[in-house]
């Protein structure tokens, strides 16, 4: 394509969405509100995905160490558990700790057994990188010298993944119906502004204009759609999650759980928009021109 | 050189517009199109600019062959003519400029061109202080004119008007008549059809006349009227 | 009865289309609106049946102020108009039939009487074959005898026709002046913008000459042409 | 309004709306998208409310009862619990019974405590009607004679309250959110149809017809446009839903958490959204014409 045409392309496609008024109008703001209604879920579905891998990974593997085991021997069995792949963190906690947390559960009557009479394990608490290693780390643990046993809360823990598995399942789910959805909204906002024109696209033919050079400004005020449509609810959407991030951030801090930091959501989210916007609005053109251009 | 060979016009809905007409214009004619409202008129026009295929027959134009032509040559036919629609066909959201431009921007005119093009020719028709006007600020007579402007600017090698002035009055049509004569004066083969009895009487040139889809009459020189045709009603002007 | 006094129409582009025009149309009369491509006839028949109100001045017509006139009222006055648009204005998605019964169903007709209405006025126009043809299958002047049967249908008391005959063969314009006179017999008033001399000529009426948006002519039984005005140039036909 | 009018504006509304052909079809297959999304995310929202009920139920009242008390004064105290306001169902286990909870989560070590040396308490577990009322129970029950102590997981069940709550919150303002947008698609999707109709308009009003003579076919257009639009998604939604119903309800059975059974669900839902759908049509139709029939 020569340079002259690609600029009357751009300067036709332009003028036609300024002159075409509260058609264009009525075709960005469509876009727009879809694109806000993607934005808020993504970001929704984003962070529970990232919440459900917070909670997995509250999942510890408790290494019961055996009764008479020496300092020097734990100091040994700590650096090995440390050292195992997958690991983050390995915090220690004496019988005479442990006691205590079942005296809390269960009531005094348990703090006779306090001192010698202890029945517990002194234990050692392991965090994984990642909670799917968790199974493998408590086997590869249960093998090591002076380990009497090693437990990550079994069936309840495999049910926990069970469910975190399909919450983030109906997650992305949800967001592939929705961002078909939204294709098929975008595209068809601006399948019917097209429909609309289709004396003018006839007329173009009539005087003698290629497919071609009628279909780029259809294109390209298609892609314009897009862009403009998208600005708006992406700012909506940066600015309201900075607000929730830090509102919702305060609430959760005690729980040691976080939502997922403006910075990484949202220059992925605007650049992911905006990008499909446009393509929708120029693909949503060009399928829609198609009708009336066979012939 | 236009040429149709036993040409059947059908319309979807059954109505049957065109029957065996076999015709030929030379390069450089000026031709006539005349008969009643519903003859067939528009229904000939359309299938020469290939608006239309025809149900049958075969018709060849500045050596394209309409029926067998690929889609994607039609645009190069129609850049070869120049049309002046009986609806105009203007484009509503482009200014008059715009419009005439339009049609010199799709072969690829450069700017400085299109602008010097549209001016003089705006100014043939007597549009120049309406350049920048939208066709639904205009009366009927001048959006009749930008569209007769916009068919002569790229100098086509066959001009075809369907009732160019059907929404003019006498002294503009006289005006637009000579420029019309004038263009076919430099080789532009002139297809016009037209209900207007004192152009066709006073500027003699081939006369068809078509009745119920069929050409009745062929005639160079001829009037507007035919005594055989038309005797069951005197026409009164 | 019709009265304009000292109308100024000035469009919101600026253009001034019609200058401090004061005339007036008695019950019954039979007036021709002639003038030059874009002297301002149709702007003055738009402002007739209030598609656009004027800048300044006044107009009454079947004893509606139409300054003053609300909102909701412009339907009762168009009930007492039939009009006929220069680019017909039928309904596309409405057939032919479907068209013209439109204008009796807003007034509350009977399906009888619609249905009546319509043949009978179909047959006037030499339209009964394409009753239940859409508007795009039919050829330019059978759509404007459409528009034409559409502001006749409702027996109104104004009919306002702007260039009813332009997409016509001259018998068939023989054909419609009979009827538009018949009705005008019958009491009606008629106002039509027309350019064709031949009819202006050989039927002699009312003639009010526009130029530059000023009449400039009001003449009982007048010609088409007046000799003062168009001395630059000798109308051809 | 006369009883003919009626009849020629639901003619003329059906009339236009099968010449209407293409621009019809996408204006309703807009409207479908929309509510496939909305029915969807609705039945999903309605599911994770009624889910969020089931696990606030799943917190009970544990009743420990003093030693030493009689199983005549054991019976009195269950009938008392039963009688409490609120409770549904009554549970006993021995100490005994406890103290094997206690070996399966810390270990054989614990099995020495068996017989009498068991200083586990008898424990009655109460389930509430309502979640919100367990800790009104857990008090009352606290003040029968013969109990020890009553308690209901203290601040863990505070927290799983308080989830439980904001997923409830979200869910309910995402469902509000998502309404809202979808009440603009709709109406947006019809005033762009409306849009590019003006020209009728302006010609019906040029030939004589009153503003409400105009109105009445486009609004009832709009009218059949939601009701053709709503049916296909619902008809997608009750086959997709009873599937959905039969597959996760086998998968949560073993949970004792269910979903809402069809029959609660799909009645309210395409009442709710064909209504809905029908309504915006009609409103988005009539604000539509607006613009064209002022002046
Ligand atoms: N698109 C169409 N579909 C069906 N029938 C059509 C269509 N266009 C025209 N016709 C019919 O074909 C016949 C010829 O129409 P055509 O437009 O060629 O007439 P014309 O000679 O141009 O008349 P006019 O002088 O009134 O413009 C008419 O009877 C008309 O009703
Ligand atoms: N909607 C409009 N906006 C701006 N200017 C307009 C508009 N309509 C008409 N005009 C201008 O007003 C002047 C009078 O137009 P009008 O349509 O009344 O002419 P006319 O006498 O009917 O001409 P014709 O015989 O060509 O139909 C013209 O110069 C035209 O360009
Ligand atoms: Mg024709
Ligand atoms: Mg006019």
């Amino acid at each position: 394509m020569k340079w002259i045409t690609i600029k009357r392309h751009l300067r036709d496609s332009l003028r036609s969405l300024k002159r075409n008024g509260w058609m264009a109008f009525a075709a960005i703001s469509g876009v727009a509100v879809t694109i806000l209604l993607v934005g808020i879920s993504l970001a929704l579905v984003f962070n529970v995905t990232k919440l459900s891998h917070d909670v997995e990974s509250d999942v510890r593997v408790h290494v019961l160490v055996e009764p008479k085991t020496t300092t020097k021997q734990k100091a040994k069995l700590e650096t090995e558990l440390n050292d195992l792949k997958g690991v983050t963190k390995v915090t220690y906690s004496s019988k005479a700790n442990e006691l205590k947390k079942v005296v809390s559960q269960y009531g005094d009557s348990f703090k006779m057994f306090g001192g010698d009479d202890n029945p517990l394990n002194d234990v050692y608490t392991i965090k994984a990188t990642d909670p799917e290693e968790t199974m493998a780390i408590a086997k590869k643990a249960a093998k090591l010298d002076h380990v009497a046993k090693a437990n990550y809360g079994g069936d309840e823990a495999k049910k926990l993944f069970r469910t975190m598995d399909s919450v983030r399942n109906w997650g992305v789910g949800f967001s592939v119906l929705l961002l078909i959805v939204a294709i098929f909204l975008i595209a068809n906002t601006i399948r019917i502004t097209i429909l609309s024109r289709r004396n003018e696209i006839e007329i173009m033919r009539l005087v003698g204009a290629t497919r071609w050079y009628i279909r780029w400004p259809f294109i390209l005020e298609g892609a314009w759609t897009g862009l403009l449509g998208a600005i708006v609810p992406l700012v909506i959407i940066d600015l309201g999650y900075a607000n929730v991030f830090r509102a919702v951030g305060r609430q959760l801090a005690s729980s040691g759980y976080s939502l997922m930091t403006p910075g990484q959501l949202i220059w992925p989210l605007n650049l992911t928009l905006v990008v499909v916007a446009m393509l929708i609005g120029a693909f949503g053109a060009a399928i829609s021109m198609r009708r009336f251009l066979k012939v | 050189m236009l040429k149709l060979l036993n040409v059947e016009m059908r319309y979807p809905n059954g109505v049957s517009a065109l029957k065996n007409v076999t015709l030929t214009v030379e390069q450089g004619e000026f031709v006539y199109l005349v008969g009643h409202s519903g003859a067939g008129k528009s229904t000939l026009i359309k299938l020469l600019y290939r608006e239309l295929v025809p149900t049958s027959g075969f018709i060849q134009i500045n050596n394209f062959d309409l029926r067998q032509m690929k889609e994607h040559q039609v645009p190069q036919l129609r850049r070869t003519l120049g049309v002046v629609f009986q609806d105009f066909k203007l484009l509503p959201k482009m200014t008059v400029g715009e419009n005439i431009g339009y049609a010199l921007q799709v072969i690829g005119k450069s700017d400085a061109e299109i602008k010097e093009a549209v001016e003089q020719v705006l100014n043939d028709v007597g549009l120049e202080k309406q350049a920048d006007h939208f066709p639904n600020e205009l009366s009927g007579g001048q959006q009749q004119r930008v569209a007769i402007a916009r068919a002569i600017v790229n100098r086509p090698k066959i001009l075809i008007a369907d009732e160019p002035t059907g929404n003019l009055d006498p002294q503009t049509t006289e005006g637009i008549m000579d420029i019309l004569q004038r263009i076919n004066g430099r080789g532009t083969t002139v297809i016009m059809a037209t209900h207007n009895q004192q152009i066709v009487d006073e500027l003699p040139h081939r006369v068809l006349e078509i009745s119920g889809g069929k050409i009745i009459r062929d005639e160079q020189g001829g009037q507007y009227t035919h005594e055989v045709d038309n005797n069951q009603k005197t026409p009164a002007r």
